[in-house]
């Protein structure tokens, strides 16, 4: 569904990713895990198309979209919940939600918010709440249910469970499995990897911007160096 | 390829027409009591084919610019910097005796705003405060010494020291309402209040004679010896009687260049120490988080006060040099256009870099002059340079050298 | 027990309808680790706020050694010694690590305005005591090899480390962490483990923190308090709260 | 070589027109000089020079005169530039002689050397300006307007003065910003306070403005102004309005035979005689070349003989006083009409 | 003494029809802060050029063609509508789209040294002197007892206020319901995060620099036809006013922008019939250090909330 070949990016002269190659087959939930600073945001922002892959190439679908501005990217069924969250601060959890689905029409529009609303019932409590005085877990549910309102084939999570409390981080590894369920293919970052490769069909491991490893969810969650590294065993 | 560069070019090409049709292609003028237009079409023609031409060779042109680097200024170790400046101050001071009128005239001019840009320097550069008013205190600085010599018959050097004083307190008490706004809110009340001083000076017309202001200001006397034809006093002495020197209105031009570089050089002196000091870093620091500030115990009302304070000051003493350099202070020479001036050298030369800001004033100041040929072209050309700089070296000219204390790791 | 260092009592704080902390009260006792829990939302970091003068609380009362220090403007808690971190790292990035804690020495600075502009023997004393300082705080925690680096360009843990040496320097009683743990690796949390109670012992200072990472509180705090929807309710040791069936409920979830 | 005269003018800014007027009257002077043979062989070369009319500029423009070595000036045009700037021609020794400029500030108390005027001043205007009010007008209340500049504020102050002494009820007195475009809630002023006659000291383009809005909002009194007013342009700006404002302006020397010659010379070159400012422009210009052919081409001696001889010119015999004021000059009350003409007010 | 209410109403007619004009310039910068942060200083020229291109629209069709009154004023508007919008487009993919993700100030400084390129280009193009602009809508209602003071309401000025208020309800309904507005919400809010909702962010902004000139334009043409007179440097100063009205609404708010318009409009014609005409912008710009003193982000500004 989702494959890249020898991706390079930059940031001006800092070479963030190295040659990455991976992919993600439709109805997945692929986790891609890696230290501070390896590059796992900068590998699914490639994704979107910003930064661009100074060279080689991202196909969704069997297309070549690497050169494809951001937003005819996005529009393609492919949705993201962003690093650092990003809910448009001024409006309320219900016209963030509003605009995720920004392409859709009304009825679609309030179908959406039901559904994420079921997912969440906390935001349904707070859907008049300007969302930049809500808490760090409640912006982080509204990013993932705005992601969900374009109904999106394939969605991108960049570090979901950051300073989520115990209770939560559980619960959206659930929702993360229900949406699977519902057909949507999943990739995942995330830094904290115990869970992340508990859920993942498959995972990659990226060190300096390159893949080290590729696996299954549980071949990984085995591996020693891996649960040295990364899972503090 | 091919096509799509030939699209956008088309495109360029519409746009342009329709952009130099109603300003250029359809002349007004006054027929009698009437106006009529008069189309002048051989200019849209030529504008359409210019932009389409150079649109149609802009991917190849782009290509080569992109490879052409800026020069950067090879690393200089202490002791070699500290010969460079020498150097540089011994031709500042010595080229005048060579140079013509004209040019040190304009030098003079320059280093005026070098001084400004420097007092701005510290407001925006090193605080971060985004100061749109700061020719208030240039108009502070500048009425001050003509207001005193007008109703008091104060000179120069008496007025002078008063002159930065009272702009350091109108910066102090202005700051202190106005810096707890954030941005560009703040940008907009100085702007106010820079208008308010202005329009001040234009309507108090029995302080400060409105519209036309204060003429006949005297220039800086040497050692209280008047550089000019004929003592103002009777019976005073002129410099160049007292030297036994034939009257040349060229001892005064001199002068006014020397003691303008003066001042320059002891702004850079005072903002290059400043930068360096706890209350530097703490400028610093403000700019890029003030919450993490508040947090450490600093006050940041007392550090934006001071920057705002100290830039002032040296607007203050900026002004005062104008008005006697200038011998007529009105407040025509302190509208908001200047303000956007200064603030321009300062993001020219590169925010908080004083090198660059001295070259940007230097800049901004000779551009225009040498372009005086073009004088209808010359303010057309002046906009388009700072479009043209902003959008090819954002960073400035030079951008800032942060001055780091290392120690070994 | 002898009066607390830090004494909060029916600590509110509303916006508008929302009343985001409802009537907290703790005290930390000198030398103290305590931390606060609870679901995200339940305001944690409001209280935080309104301690270190952020917010001004809507009512209640924030004790420093018996003086109410509720409302005063944050600078001016920080310099009655109540220091704090962020929920995301806030350092002066294009700084280098040894700038950031210069500026945190700011108030310390002795010599004065002229002095420094004329660089004389007393500022330059007093600078060079600065950066020893600083210096000394960097070997402790492991920094050192970075001190001309920028700030920015850290590794996210050290970042983290800095902002605390950064408060330390300021010499504070109290020390306020805000999630310190959020990013960090396994390993990391442990050093950070070990850090803060280093801290503890060796430089007296008090602590009181924010934090989700389970097994950081339950490691190295000594009372808990959980909160939930602004209001306090569990209070305790990590024993009793680790099995408060309230706590779990709505906060902790049945592993 | 050539012998240079600047003419210091407005070349940009809003009143331009008054550069064209003093422009057509140097020009014409210096062509029939050189088409006479020039000063004793040498050529007479005209410098124009901006000022903008505007008193920041008056000394950049006087500091590009000196540094061009140039040492005779017509000009600058507009008390508020010139009033900046003689300081700087007095002091480097530069003979200004304006055409235009009509404040007392100029000159009064000044005692320079260098600088002279080939027209009245404004307490010779004013009073002219204040008599014709008292005596015909009689107005009941009068307002007075002014630009807040020197020339506008000098004169609107004089005007004033002399109509308060005149026993006239002035009501009102006022500065307005010039550059501005809506003068509604002045006009609204003037109606409450029930004016009869409204005075403007200031330039055309808003005395255009004020006569254009005044009608639209049926404020019916008659407006006067001076010579600042006195340009065809104020037509296209206030449209019919303009009908019947009256201004003071320097005698019609045009209708004067003996100045034929001259008439046409700028007949033929299509200028326009009958203007404001285009024959005492001439007359600076020819008090200049003849001072230069009989003196010398010597700043100082040209100031010296200027102060002591009396000139025959088209605006007549013309002679200074130790400030460098026409011994006598005269304004005389005009009523303007829409079609752009003029004609002599009797009430 | 009963003169006095019509006197007042008199006097507020004439600073709401100078406040509309001060709003609908306002809206333009409002647009462009709320989206991309800047502050478009070049916005007071596209008036000023709005004004031109009306009446060399004007003068193409000849005050003498015989067309109705009606159909040539709304020819000038929707030309110079059109031709300004292309003016607002230009100069946005010039100086601005370029620095866009710099440091602020670069695009402040290159939006100042666009102002200063505009004027000059019209100064150029058409001379510095001031063109006078024929009056096509004389006339004005009249109210009030004969002998007394009459309100004299000026067509020209009507119409100015007719139109303003026309368009900004037409503009408030469409940036609430339309999808455009829908997306230059989520823009301001937050640009990239927009572009990843797939909304093409680039389009929004030229949209808005379109939409705010050509704002400008209908403000250029309506006030050109009510004074008179216009010349190249008009637009400086009114622009700054409408920047400030914009800031004193809460900048960002496009009801702000009309408030603060009218606000400032009807402040500074009070100021010059009740205390000067001297003070009128000593008046104005005192308001505005007032009330940002008060309300920091303006009268209709949301509070700035910094969650720490
Ligand atoms: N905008 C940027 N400009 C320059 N360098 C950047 C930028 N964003 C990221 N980097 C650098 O690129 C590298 C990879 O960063 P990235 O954010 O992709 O890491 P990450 O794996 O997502 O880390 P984290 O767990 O902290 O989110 C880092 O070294 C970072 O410093
Ligand atoms: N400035 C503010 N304005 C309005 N509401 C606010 C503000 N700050 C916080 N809140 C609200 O107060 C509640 C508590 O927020 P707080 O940030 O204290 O939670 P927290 O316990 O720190 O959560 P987390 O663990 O997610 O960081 C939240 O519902 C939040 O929306
Ligand atoms: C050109 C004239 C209108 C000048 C005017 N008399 C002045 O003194 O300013
Ligand atoms: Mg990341
Ligand atoms: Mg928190």
């Amino acid at each position: 569904m989702l494959e890249l070949r020898d991706i390079n990016t930059y940031y001006g002269a800092i070479r963030a990713a190295s040659d990455v190659s991976l992919r993600v087959n439709q109805g997945e939930i692929v986790s891609l895990i890696g230290s501070n600073g390896a590059g796992k945001t900068t590998l699914l922002m490639t994704v979107c198309g910003n930064p661009r892959a100074s060279s080689g190439s991202v196909w969704f679908e069997g297309e070549n979209i690497t050169n494809l501005p951001p937003h005819l990217i996005m529009r393609k069924g492919i949705a993201i919940s962003p690093e650092g969250r990003r809910v448009f601060a001024d409006l309320t959890v219900t016209e963030n939600l509003k605009m995720g689905g920004f392409f859709l029409d009304n009825a679609e529009i309030e179908a959406g918010i039901e559904h994420v609303f079921g997912l969440f019932p906390r935001l349904r409590e707070r859907a008049h709440q300007r969302s930049g005085t809500m808490s760090g877990g409640e912006q982080q549910m509204l990013a993932i249910g705005r992601a969900l309102m374009s109904k999106p084939r394939l969605l991108l999570l960049d570090e979901p469970t950051l300073g989520l409390a115990p209770l939560i981080i559980a619960q959206i590894f659930e929702i993360i499995q229900t949406i699977r369920k519902e057909g949507v293919t999943v990739f995942l970052v995330e830094q904290n990897a115990n869970k992340a490769l508990q859920i993942a069909d498959r995972g990659y491991v990226l060190e300096n911007g390159r893949v080290v490893l590729e696996d299954t969810g549980a071949n990984l969650l085995a591996n020693g160096d891996i649960r040295k590294a990364y899972l503090g065993a | 390829m091919l096509r799509s560069n030939l699209r956008h070019a088309l495109m360029a090409t519409v746009l342009t027409a329709l952009v130099v049709i109603p300003i250029f292609g359809l002349h007004l003028e006054r027929a009698g009591g009437r106006t009529v237009v008069q189309p002048q079409w051989g200019f849209v023609f030529w504008a359409c084919a210019l932009v389409f031409v150079v649109q149609m060779l802009r991917p190849l042109l782009g290509k080569r610019l992109s490879h052409l680097a800026w020069p950067t200024l090879p690393p200089v170790s202490g002791s070699q910097r500290m010969g460079l400046v020498l150097a540089a101050l011994l031709i500042a001071v010595s080229w005048p005796f060579f140079a013509g009128r004209n040019a040190v005239d304009i030098a003079t001019l320059a280093m005026i705003y070098v001084m400004l840009g420097l007092g701005l320097n510290i407001v925006v550069g090193f605080a971060g405060l985004l100061d749109l008013g700061f020719v208030g205190f240039y108009a502070v600085g500048a009425y001050t010494y003509g207001l005193l010599f007008h109703w008091a018959g104060w000179s120069f050097w008496e007025a002078l020291p008063l002159a930065g004083a009272a702009s350091a307190l109108f910066g102090f008490l202005l700051g202190f309402p106005v810096l707890r706004l954030r941005g560009d809110y703040l940008a907009i009340v100085t702007l106010g209040f820079g208008e308010i001083i202005r329009l001040l000076l234009v309507n108090l017309t029995d302080w400060t004679g409105g519209p036309d202001g204060i003429s006949s200001i005297p220039k800086p006397t040497v050692f209280g010896l008047e550089l000019a034809r004929n003592p103002s006093v009777e019976g005073g002495t002129t410099f160049h009687q007292w030297l036994g020197l034939e009257f040349n209105s060229l001892h005064m031009v001199i002068f006014l260049y020397l003691m303008a570089l003066a001042l320059a050089v002891l702004t850079l002196w005072i903002s290059n120490r400043l930068i360096r000091m706890p209350i530097g870093r703490a400028w610093e620091a403000l700019r890029e988080d003030e919450i993490a500030c508040r947090s450490l115990g600093l006050n940041p009302m007392k550090i934006k006060l001071s920057a705002f304070t100290l830039g002032a000051m040296f607007a203050g003493f900026g002004g005062a040099f104008f008005a006697a350099r200038q011998g007529i202070v009105n407040p025509e020479s302190f509208t908001f256009i200047e303000s956007a001036l200064i603030l321009a050298i300062v993001v020219l030369g590169g925010m908080g870099s004083q090198l660059g800001v001295i070259i940007a004033a230097i800049l901004i100041t000779v551009l225009p002059e040498l372009a005086r040929e073009f004088s209808e072209y010359r303010m057309l050309m002046f906009g388009l340079v700072m479009i043209l700089m902003m959008v090819w070296r954002p960073q400035g000219l030079l951008p800032m050298q942060r001055h780091h204390i290392e120690v070994r790791t | 027990m002898s009066t607390p260092l830090l004494d909060i009592s029916q600590l509110s704080m509303r916006f508008g309808g929302l009343l985001a902390v409802d009537g907290v009260e703790f005290s930390l006792q000198s030398g103290e680790i305590f931390a606060i829990i609870g679901p995200n939302g339940a305001g944690k970091t409001t209280v935080f706020n309104c301690i270190s003068g952020f917010y001004k609380p809507s009512t209640g009362r924030i004790a420093l050694e018996g003086r109410d220090i509720a409302g005063l403007g944050s600078h001016t808690v920080a310099t009655h010694g109540l220091v704090r971190t962020f929920q995301n790292v806030r350092l002066f990035k294009n700084m280098t690590v040894l700038e950031n804690l210069l500026v945190a020495q700011h108030r310390h600075v002795r010599a004065g305005f002229l002095a420094g502009l004329f660089n004389t023997a007393a500022y330059r004393r007093s600078e060079q005591e600065a950066i020893d300082q600083a210096v000394q705080w960097l070997d402790h925690m492991g920094l050192r090899e970075f001190a001309n680096r920028e700030a920015g360009n850290l590794a996210y843990g050290h970042q983290r480390r800095l902002e605390i040496a950064r408060c330390m320097i300021t010499r504070p009683r109290v020390l306020m962490l805000d999630e310190p743990a959020a990013g960090l690796n396994p390993q990391e949390k442990k050093d950070l483990q070990g850090l803060i109670q280093q801290l503890r012992d060796q430089h007296q200072v008090t602590v009181l923190l924010i934090e989700h990472d389970m097994s950081l509180v339950m490691g190295v705090s000594e009372r808990i308090l959980v909160m939930e929807y602004g209001k306090p309710i569990a209070l305790g040791t990590p024993e009793a709260i680790r099995n408060d069936a309230r706590v779990i409920k709505a906060y902790l979830g049945e592993e | 070589q050539n012998i240079k005269i600047a003419m210091v003018i407005p070349a940009t800014g809003p009143v331009t027109q008054y550069g064209d007027m003093v422009k057509e009257g140097v020009t014409t002077a210096v062509e029939m000089a050189n088409a006479a043979g020039g000063i004793n062989g040498k050529k007479i070369e005209l410098v124009p020079v901006d000022d903008a009319c505007e008193p920041k500029q008056g000394p950049v423009a006087a500091n590009r005169v000196v540094n061009a070595k140039i040492g005779y000036v017509v000009g600058p045009v507009c008390s508020g530039a010139a009033i900046a700037a003689v300081p700087i021609y007095n002091n480097e020794g530069v003979v200004a002689v304006t055409p235009s400029a009509t404040s007392p500030a100029l000159t009064e108390g000044k005692n320079f050397q260098f600088i002279f005027r080939t027209i009245g001043r404004d307490d010779q205007q004013g009073p002219a300006a204040a008599k014709f009010i008292a005596d015909k007008v009689k107005p009941k209340k009068v307002a007075v307007l002014h630009d807040k500049q020197s020339y506008g504020q000098g004169i609107a102050a004089s005007v004033r003065d002399d109509l308060k002494k005149a026993g006239v009820n002035v009501v009102l007195f006022e500065g307005i910003n010039a550059g501005d475009s809506d003068y509604s809630a002045v006009i609204t002023k003037l109606k409450s306070a029930g004016v009869d006659f409204v005075y403007y000291g200031g330039y055309h383009p808003e005395m255009g403005l004020l006569l254009r809005q005044s009608a639209e909002q049926g404020l019916k009194t008659r407006i006067m102004g001076p010579e600042g007013v006195g340009n065809p342009e104020i037509n296209a700006i206030a449209g019919p309005a303009v009908d019947g404002m009256l201004l003071t302006l320097p005698a019609d020397f045009s209708a004067n035979p003996k100045n034929a010659a001259i008439v046409k010379a700028f007949k033929d070159k299509k200028r326009d005689p009958a203007g404001a400012f285009q024959l005492s422009s001439y007359a600076a210009a020819q008090v200049l070349i003849d001072s230069i052919k009989a003196v010398g081409d010597n700043p100082s001696k040209v100031a010296e003989h200027l102060h002591k001889a009396s000139f025959d010119t088209p605006i007549g015999t013309v002679a200074w006083d130790k400030k460098g004021d026409l011994k006598s000059f005269e304004f005389q009350i005009y009523q303007w009409h829409k079609d752009g003409g003029k004609s002599l007010a009797t009430k | 003494m009963s003169e006095l209410l019509p006197q007042l109403i008199q006097q507020l007619f004439n600073g709401l029809s100078l406040g509309a004009i001060y709003a609908l310039i306002a809206i333009g910068y409002t647009m462009v802060y709320g989206i991309i942060g800047m502050i478009n200083f070049a916005h007071g020229e596209i008036y000023m050029i709005g004004a031109y291109a009306g009446l060399v629209t004007l003068s193409v069709i000849g005050t003498q063609s015989g067309l109705p009154v009606a159909v040539v004023i709304g020819l000038m508007l929707l030309v110079s509508a059109l031709l300004t919008g292309v003016y607002g487009f230009v100069v946005e993919q010039v100086a601005y789209k370029p620095v866009r993700h710099g440091p602020r100030l670069v695009a402040l400084i290159s939006a100042i040294g666009m102002s200063i390129f505009l004027q000059n280009w019209v100064a150029l193009g058409q001379g510095a002197r001031d063109m006078a602009v024929p009056s096509l809508i004389p006339g004005a209602m009249r109210f009030g007892t004969e002998g007394g003071f009459e309100i004299y309401i000026p067509y020209s000025r009507v119409l100015i206020i007719v139109v303003a208020v026309a368009l900004m309800i037409a503009l408030t309904l469409y940036i609430k319901h339309s999808r455009m507005g829908r997306a230059s919400r989520a823009c301001s809010q937050d640009m990239h995060m927009a572009n990843l909702l797939g909304i093409d962010t680039n389009r929004v902004i030229s949209f808005t620099f379109i939409l705010g000139a050509m704002l400008a334009a209908v403000g250029g043409v309506l006030i050109a036809l009510a004074v008179g007179k216009l010349n190249p440097f008009i637009g400086f100063l009114v622009g700054i006013k409408a920047f400030t009205a914009a800031v004193l609404g809460g900048i960002g708010s496009i009801p702000g922008a009309m408030l603060g318009g009218l606000l400032l409009g009807v402040a500074e014609t009070f100021a010059a019939a009740y205390i000067s005409s001297e003070y009128k912008d000593i008046v104005a710009f005192g308001l505005l250090v007032l009330i940002l003193l008060f309300r920091p982000t303006g009268l209709l500004g949301k509070p700035e909330v910094e969650k720490v």
